[in-house]
């Protein structure tokens, strides 16, 4: 699998170059008509995993942790388990569900799309997970594991909205996001509390903070980067972060109410 | 200095006729000239010398006994015709093909065209109507010039000069001929092109053609000068000053005669001196009436209940 | 063959038909044929010597143009370079037979005529061609008179060069008919015994001014419009005949009634302002001014010629009556 | 003379002019060629173009090509193609032998027919010609015989040589009849092989039509056909003629691209290697929409028609564009293209046409909005108060008629009384009595005259508010201060800053506040000013209204700011105001010419009560205006809603209303007669109701076809220079200067557009360097407009003009289409648009504030009208659209949603506007009018029991989000009441809506995927029972039909079976925890809502 892509890699771009090499001519050509659809297809470029470094880190929250809102969910008998609200959880002063990513500073590069699907599951009328990252065009499945009916509506800002209905042991729904977008909100209408926050970004480094308010972002090629922290509610901050081939730095950040 | 402006008025399509005129009429004033001084200088070389008279050929032009008195017309003269159709011909097509003639929005009688104006070969009449009123400027005035024009050859009873340019021979006819042709008309029509802007008002060359200025022109009648305030008293004070005009004018043009031009005095009969009066008082009485006008803001000479001078 | 013919069911009915009776022809006429074919032999051979004889005699006709049939028939004689030849072409032609055939030896010079009497007459020609063109695509109606300028500029072929061609070459008329008119009086040609001639020319000189102002209106665009408003508002004031003239109104003038209304056909200027000029433009004064010109030649040859250049006179031989 | 020696030869005949002619000639000639060139050339640069358009046509389609040829290989690899090819390749095996050999029959019978043919035609004409004599033959034995000689030759026998050798003899019949027979045949294999093909061609087509359809760009095949007309290509003039309209336009001559098949730019037209595309390649792009070429066919509209210019002209790119002295159609400038549109579009309200269209109809709209109308006359905008004089002139008239007809008939009577025979009587009494009957027909026009104006008077609106009552509700010391520059004040007044001196303030308010009305407010309570800002937030106000200066300000630019609206205003009237904007202290009468007051109606000893229902004056019976003239609706709040809000109101402020300098002078009854002169001098009766001036008349020019006054009628004052040549700029003023769309004037301006954008960036610049007086001076005021504002309305005003072309071509319909457009006027004049969307394109007021991004107030958003008129009812409309709260007793709540908290008004539309406004919404969705309802059938028992199991499903939970009129239940409901779908719906649309709501509503909270398709039918996503089994109807229409049929017991009923009920009875979560629940606070059923969160973050 890892190596074939290689090998598709080094074919595509040896095209390219020969295409640039022998026909000019039609290559200006080709840049300078505006392109129907997608851009012509940039070649992924390689990231010599013998180079790649490491970012990682903890997000605190800075002051008193907020107590956990008690959710409602008598209206749905079939709702049962943790009633809390997801908006801000602390452990600790470690802040979880904050969606870290680069921002900044791949400069051109593109990325293949994952074959791999991401996975939301619908149980106990919560979404598993609250915060999701994925890439651009990523498969995203829809499961639903509660005995009653969800509905999955997307609320973007620069994506096609939708919202359908998945009955109790209903196929996966299947969709994906053909633009980036950060904190795309997702929710139930039958169920309002529930929600849940989809991000879609071009590359493959991004992370969700996990219980402790950690992250780690691997694989990175040398060079400087803008890391951005987004939380649901406080917002963005974003820190600016050098790596050299096969650094591991960190980078913590705390966030206000 | 309006550059602008003068160029805009300058290359008007329908203007260029009048800038083609005028070195056209000076190269032909000169033309003339130089021949009249030619002819004039052999006139007094021959005058001083009768033997010579006697056998000269009597034209500036070298002539050789035994050249043909006269030519064929074919080739001789067709040849210089077909020649200067040619020119013509090349001269209209060139203008043709760089100067587009002229076409303007469609004929709209609510939007008044400011300044409108006649063709321009009519200019010196419109010209006219600032000095006065329509009936004089319009109408009788152009049949003045056209029976004055019919009627010289009738009147001029001076029998030099016939089939040659000169000058001392027909000092009178030339210099009224020309005053009339070059200062009355074709003076007046360049004022008319190049000077009268927006509303007929005066212009200089290079001084932009404002559609919004106001100037402040009262007119008077000569009456009005004298005091004279009833209509009759008008009426028979204007009578007066015109008649006195022709009478006085008219003595005066006799006086003229009989002393520097006694000759042709004596060859008139009494209908040809007098017509010859009539006309050319006629003719001094535009640029008179103009000066009145333009210096003393004077509009009117004679008034009547049934038309006005 | 049946093939060929069966493509359409029309041709393969002729051609059947056509075959069959030739077919028959051939077959009861053996003895015809032969004699047929006889007589085309000799025909084919009598064909040989007759050709190139007739050949020769064309090319031989040929060399000699003027020998021909239709030279002579146009030109009724030789063009040898005679002084009889001379004078007949001139004599001769209905073209230049204005001019007589021989001329004073001075008069060929241009800086005495100023060429500008015929000059005008050239243009006169000229505006008559071009007219005449322009008015195959002119209506003279309200609606179209503009539009079929706008046609002339764009559409027809040669159409701009065509209008303009005639808008300049009257204004140079106008020039060329006072320059005509100064040199004239300059070279005082209008005496004894040429006045009646001079007079011709100054109603001449007053329909090409009337000429060019006809055809001023005829685009109908503001210029002519405006133009032909002013020139026309001068009529009102015409003494006795317009209702704005000195004793006009006395004369019982109205706006409905005078002189303009009369030249206009109407009191504004309009459709029928249009059409009259186009009419005056177009037939009436170019016809009276043809007339006015026959005349204007034909007395330039009677009262003897152009007047010079002439002897200069002295002051002497004024009072004597010239020979 | 000066001495010459004499040449030897005559010089005169000696002279040769060879040379002379020569060079002549020579020059003659060379002007000639010139003129020809000219002719070809020189005066067609379009040719240029074209050989330039050929070029790099045919490199981009080069390259186009092999694009889509490795696009269409791309379609082929797609396996849906190979088995498509498969089957093709198939059929094709198949058929191929049967082809073959029924090809061989044809070429066999073809070659026999051919043989009898040659045979039958000859002797076919024979006998027609034989005929022919017998017909025309002279006598009885000619015509014998000749029948004789026919019938001898029909019985003669001929020899038809056919193809294979073989011979056959036949007479006359039976040659015809095997001729007949063979061609028979023919047909017959002709139609076998036809048969055989079809299978074949129906495959490839299949096949062919899946590349087309698959391909977004053209196929190779398609491109090379272009590519082969572009290489044929010979230089000539294209144009578009159409005689009906005179238009002839050659724009395409240099244009040649505009309606190619394939979308040209710019960019792709460049020229080989050049940087930035150049005169050349921005001419060859194609039209850049789409749907206006589609609407506007140019064969018939031309190019001219919309974008002007000289269409004929083809000598130069100036002359062409029209952009010369003396043509009076310039073509519009790219910016103020959509010019065009109002030429024939005047009458319509909205112009979208794919992208184009925002700016005409921003110009359209802003005519109106910004009062433009109120000084400036426009056909078309604000016609009511014409039509009304109209209405009043009928009356008169009909009145008058009565009374001729009543003396007419008397003295009818009278004569037949006295009439010679009695068949005169009765003759003159009949006239007499159709006299009588003709006067109760005029009675009834009367009344529907009176009826019309009763509505006229109920649409007639000001821009401006009622300074009648300007005592009542104004601060008196505000009113000179508003005056001297209102946008101090309020920067997006509409409200125009009208330049007035301290003199003429001062004599204004004193006039305003002198004739104003002196009656007693009643008093109202305070209020709870918190409440009030909640309900100021959350009911609707802000989709006109805006509150916050420059970049804090939120909500919608339709109505006033009201940051400081606390300064001027009186709390008394406030509330009033608020609680129903329209309720007036006096009514006017127009017929009198005065307010009615209480001392009016107790003379007729009438109670001072006035209403739409109570409109007639008390003294004369005459119509009233019983309304303020305002768009403000009501919301039908309570009193003590409407206080809060208005107290809330009253604290928004910058500084106290006492604080503004005390203005005395506005008593002072000196000044009343010189602020009389001013208002009438300024027209500010055209946007305000002002005590003795309701008849004033428009100040300003009639602006409807101010596009095509000749430019000599505008007057550019001392700048008429500066515009012409293109001179500095002269407008000063930095502020105004910005308004220019374009910037400070870079070239000549002398034009329509010029003029008109200076004019309102600084409507005085005309009057600079001028010496006027106060009254001569331009009385047009600054509408501080935006930039964007100027160029749409400049647009606007550049396409008012007189149409050149038939008046067919204006945009008059009469059907469907005048409806909607119609329509789109009251949307526009009641702000509908500022809540509703009613194009999938267009952004409501709401959606674009903040609140609104969050997904939780996003489902608080109005509903989406894109298909109201296929949704419901055209009868229920009407009802709801006359009261929205569907109820008389509970009016103070939504009757559809309760669950909103933004509040459908009640507008109070007259019966016009109300006919309009169904007729629009049905016209819009493209529903037949008048709308017969369709029947739904009777469910039996058993199709009952199915459709409850899936009303009730877990699969579908429907009563989980509709509303049931269960109050505790409605609470979170966030959907309609299924109740009202019987008298609301129309039955096709609501099974359409269940089967994809998304289609319809995109992002409505009606989820998609709850039927799927099953063959050709729908069925349930979900599980179904066992009764389900076999039933081959859509179960989705079965859904609808128990859902039109669904009683409120059976509601409860199944309701309660779903324990909805039940889960509401419980109690919520208990109160007096940290976080309270949010239910009852929050705009729905969100429990994290931002506004709570959001406030405990604050």
């Amino acid at each position: 699998m890892q190596r074939s892509k290689w090998v598709l890699l080094f074919l595509a771009i040896l095209g390219l170059v020969l295409l640039a090499a022998c026909n000019k001519k039609e290559s200006t050509e080709e840049a300078t008509t505006p392109a129907t659809g997608s851009k012509p297809a940039m070649a992924a470029t390689p990231i010599d995993p013998a180079t790649a470094a490491s970012i990682s880190g903890t997000v605190k929250f800075d002051g008193a942790a907020p107590k956990a809102i008690k959710i409602d969910m008598s209206q749905d008998p079939a709702c049962k388990g943790a009633n809390e609200a997801e908006a801000v959880v602390v452990n600790g002063g470690n802040l979880q569900n904050v969606f870290v990513y680069v921002k900044d500073g791949l400069g051109d590069r593109a990325f293949d799309t994952p074959a791999t699907a991401a996975t939301i599951d619908q149980s106990g009328c919560r979404y598993h997970p609250h915060v999701l990252g994925l890439q651009v065009n990523q498969n995203l499945e829809i499961k639903n594991s509660d005995p009653t009916t969800h509905n999955i509506h997307p609320t973007p800002a620069n994506n096609r909205e939708w919202n359908e209905s998945q009955p109790p042991q209903a196929a996966a729904i299947s969709k994906n996001f053909a633009r980036e977008e950060i904190m795309l909100p997702v929710k139930c209408n039958q169920h309002p509390w529930m929600k849940m926050y989809v991000n879609v970004v071009k590359n493959p480094f991004y992370a969700v903070t996990d219980k402790d308010g950690k992250y780690e972002l691997k694989g990175l090629p040398p060079g400087t980067y803008t890391i951005a922290f987004v939380h649901e509610k406080m917002g963005e901050q974003t820190q600016s972060v050098t790596v050299a081939a096969k650094d591991a730095k960190t980078a913590d950040i705390s966030f206000k109410q | 200095m309006d550059w602008h402006q003068l160029w805009v008025i300058i290359s008007a399509p329908d203007n260029v006729p009048i800038v083609g005129l005028i070195p056209l009429l000076c190269f032909y004033i000169y033309l003339a000239w130089k021949q009249a001084k030619g002819n004039d200088d052999l006139i007094a070389e021959l005058e001083a010398d009768p033997a010579m008279a006697k056998t000269h050929h009597r034209k500036t032009w070298p002539f050789k006994p035994g050249w043909q008195k006269e030519v064929h017309v074919w080739p001789f003269l067709l040849r210089i015709e077909f020649l200067a159709a040619i020119i013509i011909t090349i001269i209209l097509m060139v203008w043709s093909i760089t100067l587009n003639a002229p076409l303007e929005e469609p004929a709209n009688p609510n939007l008044t065209m400011n300044p409108s104006k006649a063709p321009w070969y009519f200019l010196g009449l419109q010209e006219m109507l600032v000095y006065f009123d329509p009936w004089i400027a319009g109408v009788v005035m152009p049949t003045l010039i056209i029976v004055g024009l019919m009627i010289i050859p009738y009147v001029d009873t001076n029998p030099l000069g016939s089939g040659y340019y000169t000058w001392k021979q027909r000092k009178f006819a030339i210099s009224t001929f020309l005053f009339g042709f070059i200062v009355l008309w074709i003076s007046m029509i360049i004022i008319g092109t190049f000077i009268r802007g927006p509303g007929w008002q005066w212009f200089w060359p290079g001084q932009t053609w404002d559609h919004n200025r106001q100037i402040y022109e009262v007119n008077r009648d000569l009456p009005d000068l004298f005091g004279i305030a009833s209509n009759a008293g008008k009426m028979i004070f204007g009578a007066l000053v015109v008649g006195g005009y022709f009478v006085l004018g008219g003595l005066g043009v006799y006086s003229l005669f009989r002393r520097y031009m006694a000759k042709d005095f004596k060859r008139m009969s009494l209908v040809q001196f007098s017509m010859t009066q009539v006309f050319l008082l006629i003719m001094l009485a535009l640029p008179l009436k103009m000066i009145l006008r333009l210096a003393w803001h004077i509009k009117y000479v004679w008034i009547t209940p049934w038309f006005n001078v | 063959m049946p093939e060929e013919n069966g493509n359409g069911g029309a041709n393969g009915n002729g051609g059947a038909n056509g075959n069959g009776s030739a077919n028959g022809n051939g077959k009861e006429r053996v003895g015809l044929l032969q004699r047929v074919k006889a007589g085309v032999q000799a025909d084919v051979q009598a064909l040989k010597t007759d050709i190139p004889t007739k050949a020769k005699e064309q090319m031989d006709g040929l060399k000699d143009p003027t020998k021909t049939q239709v030279y002579t028939s146009i030109f009724r004689h030789k063009h040898d370079d005679t002084p009889r030849n001379r004078a007949l072409g001139i004599l001769s032609n209905v073209f230049l037979h204005l001019h007589p055939a021989k001329i004073n030896r001075d008069a060929v010079r241009y800086s005495y005529t100023w060429g500008m009497g015929g000059i005008t007459f050239y243009l006169f020609i000229v505006l008559t061609f071009t007219g005449a063109l322009l008015m195959f695509y002119y209506h003279p109606t309200k609606v179209q008179a503009f539009r079929d300028v706008l046609y002339l500029e764009h559409d027809v072929p040669f159409g701009k060069l065509l209008r303009n061609m005639h808008r300049w070459a009257a204004h140079l008329m106008v020039i060329g008919v006072w320059l005509h008119m100064f040199r004239v009086f300059l070279t005082g040609s209008y005496k004894k015994p040429r006045e009646f001639n001079w007079n011709v020319g100054v109603i001449l000189l007053v329909l090409t001014l009337l000429l060019s102002f006809t055809g001023y209106l005829l685009p109908d665009d503001q210029l002519g419009f405006w133009a032909v408003t002013v020139g026309t508002n001068m009529a009102r004031a015409t003494p006795g005949l317009g209702n704005e003239g000195p004793f006009g109104p006395q004369m019982g003038m109205t706006p409905y009634n005078d002189v303009r209304f009369g030249l206009l056909g109407g009191s504004i200027v309009d459709a029928n302002a249009l059409l009259r000029s186009y009419i005056w433009h177009c037939i009436g004064i170019p016809i009276v001014a043809s007339i006015f010109m026959i005349v204007h030649f034909w007395r330039v040859r009677k009262d003897g010629g152009i007047s010079g250049p002439a002897p200069v006179m002295l002051e002497a031989e004024g009072d004597k009556p010239r020979r | 003379m000066p001495e010459r020696p004499i040449p030897e030869n005559d010089p005169i005949v000696n002279k040769s002019y060879a040379m002379h002619y020569l060079i002549a000639t020579l020059i003659l000639m060379v002007t000639l060629l010139w003129a020809m060139w000219d002719e070809g050339w020189g005066q067609r640069p379009w040719k240029s173009y074209q050989g330039e358009f050929k070029t790099r046509y045919l490199a981009f389609l080069k390259t186009a090509r092999t694009k889509s040829a490795t696009s269409v290989d791309e379609v082929k690899k797609n396996p849906e193609y190979a088995s498509l090819q498969q089957n093709y390749e198939g059929t094709s095996a198949q058929a191929k032998s049967r082809l073959e050999e029924l090809r061989k029959q044809v070429s066999e019978l073809s070659g026999r027919i051919l043989a009898v043919q040659n045979v039958f035609t000859d002797r076919r004409a024979y006998v027609n010609a034989l005929t022919y004599e017998l017909e025309t033959g002279s006598s009885a034995s000619a015509k014998q015989s000749k029948q004789k000689d026919i019938d001898n030759y029909k019985a003669e026998l001929a020899t038809v040589n056919y193809p294979d050798g073989s011979k056959k003899k036949f007479n006359y019949q039976q040659l015809e009849e095997e001729y007949n027979k063979l061609r028979g045949e023919r047909v017959k294999v002709n139609a076998e092989v036809a048969e055989a093909l079809k299978p074949l061609t129906e495959s490839k087509a299949k096949l062919d039509a899946y590349v087309t359809d698959h391909m977004v760009d053209l196929t190779p095949q398609q491109i090379a056909g272009l590519q082969r007309k572009t290489e044929d290509w010979d230089p000539k003039i294209v144009q578009l003629n159409v005689a009906e309209a005179n238009i002839v336009d050659r724009c395409e001559s240099c244009h040649m691209g505009i309606r190619e098949s394939v979308k040209l730019t710019a960019a792709a037209m460049e020229a080989k290697g050049a940087k930035k595309p150049d005169e050349y390649a921005k001419a060859f792009t194609s039209h850049p929409s789409a749907e206006l070429m589609n609407a506007h066919d140019p064969e018939k509209f031309g190019c001219t028609s919309c974008h002007q210019g000289n269409g004929r002209a083809t000598t130069s790119v100036e002359k062409a564009h029209g952009n010369y002295e003396h043509w009076l159609w310039p073509l519009f400038t790219k910016q103020n293209m959509e010019a065009g549109c109002q030429t024939c579009h005047a009458a319509d309200a909205m112009l979208m046409a794919g992208d184009s269209g925002a700016i005409i109809t921003e110009g359209k709209f802003l005519y109106r909005q910004r009062g433009c109308m109120g000084c400036h006359r426009y056909e078309g905008y604000d016609k009511e108060p014409e039509e009304l004089q109209s209405v009043n002139q009928q009356l008169k008239l009909a009145d008058q008629q009565k009374r001729e007809n009543v003396k007419q008939s008397a003295y009818l009577m009278k004569q037949a009384d006295s009439a010679g025979s009695n068949e005169e009587a009765n003759s003159l009494n009949d006239k007499a009595v159709a006299l009588r009957v003709a006067n109760s027909k005029i009675d009834g026009r009367v009344q529907q005259l009176d009826f019309q104006s009763h509505n006229l008077m109920q649409d007639m609106k000001k821009i401006g508010p009622n300074l009648k009552e300007v005592r009542l509700k104004l601060n008196r010391n505000w009113i000179p201060v508003w005056l001297k520059k209102p946008t101090d004040f309020r920067p997006t007044t509409k409200m125009p800053n009208f330049r007035l001196t301290d003199g003429q303030i001062q004599a204004i308010s004193a006039y305003l506040w002198q004739s104003g009305l002196k009656d007693e407010l009643p008093k109202q309570k305070a209020g709870n000013a918190g409440h009030g800002r909640e309900l100021f937030e959350t009911r609707g106000c802000l989709a006109c209204h805006s509150m916050g200066e420059s970049s804090e300000m939120q909500g919608g630019t339709f109505a006033a700011n009201l940051t400081r609206v606390g300064e001027k205003a009186n709390y008394d009237y406030l509330v009033r105001w608020i609680h129903n904007a329209r309720e007036r202290t006096r009514p006017y009468c127009p017929y009198e010419k005065k307010d009615i007051g209480p001392e009016d109606y107790a003379k007729k000893g009438k109670p001072f009560v006035f209403d739409l229902e109570h409109s007639t004056c008390p003294n004369d019976g005459h119509e009233m205006q019983v309304q303020n003239m305002t768009v403000m609706p009501s919301l039908r709040l309570s009193l003590e809603d409407a206080q809060d809000i208005a107290s809330y109101l009253m604290t928004m402020k910058k500084q106290e209303p006492t604080a503004y300098a005390d203005a005395a002078f506005m008593e002072d009854g000196a000044l009343q007669a010189e602020g009389k002169k001013w208002i009438r001098h300024y027209g500010c009766a055209g946007c305000h109701e002002i005590s003795g001036m309701e008849d004033e008349g428009r100040i300003g020019t009639e602006l409807t076809f101010e596009g095509s006054k000749p430019i000599e009628r505008l007057d550019f004052a001392l700048f008429t220079d500066a515009a012409q040549r293109g001179g500095k700029e002269p407008i000063g003023n930095a502020e105004d200067l910005a308004r220019l769309p374009e910037g400070p004037s870079k070239g000549p301006w002398y034009n329509h557009k010029g003029f008109f954008e200076h004019k309102l960036a600084e409507p005085e610049l005309y009057d600079k360097g001028m010496v006027k007086t106060e009254t001569e001076a331009l009385r047009m005021p600054n509408v501080h407009l935006a930039k964007e504002e100027v160029r749409a309305l400049s647009t606007f005003l550049q396409g008012s003009q007189e149409l050149g072309l038939p008046a067919s071509y204006q945009y008059r319909p009469m059907d469907a289409k005048r409806d909607i457009q119609e329509g789109w006027w009251i949307v526009q004049k009641y702000n509908c648009q500022g809540c509703h969307q009613f194009t999938p394109s267009q952004a409501t007021t709401l959606m674009g504030m903040k609140k609104y991004q969050d997904p939780d107030w996003k489902e608080q958003l109005p509903p989406k009208l894109l298909t109201e008129g296929a949704r419901v009812d055209p009868e229920w409309m009407r009802k709801f659209l006359t009261n929205p709260s569907l109820s008389t007793a509970d009016t103070n709540r939504n009757g559809v949603r309760p669950y909103l908290k933004v509040r459908m008004p009640t507008f109070t539309f007259s019966d016009n506007e109300l006919r309009k406004l169904v007729r629009f919404f049905q016209a819009l969705s493209q529903q037949p009018m008048p709308y017969i309802p369709q029947q739904v059938p009777t469910l039996t028992a058993k199709e009952t029991d199915m459709a409850r199991s899936l009303f009730s499903s877990n699969a579908a939970p429907c009563l989980k989000c509709h509303a049931t009129g269960d109050a505790q239940h409605d609470q979170h409901a966030t959907a309609p009441n299924f109740l009202l779908a019987k008298e609301r719906l129309k039955p096709d649309w609501a099974e359409r809506w269940i089967r994809d709501p998304q289609a319809i509503s995109p992002g409505t909270s009606m989820p998609s995927g709850l039927f799927k398709q099953d063959g050709d039918h729908w069925v349930f996503a979900g599980p179904t029972p066992a009764s389900f089994e076999g039933y081959d109807k859509d179960q989705s229409k079965l859904l609808v039909d128990y859902i039109f049929q669904l009683s409120p017991e059976e509601q409860r009923r199944v309701a309660g079976a779903k324990g909805r009920s039940h889960a509401v009875n419980a109690p919520p979560s208990k109160p007096g925890r940290s976080t309270a629940p949010i239910r009852a606070k929050g705009p729905g059923p969100g429990v994290e809502n931002s506004h709570a969160s959001g406030g405990a973050a604050r």
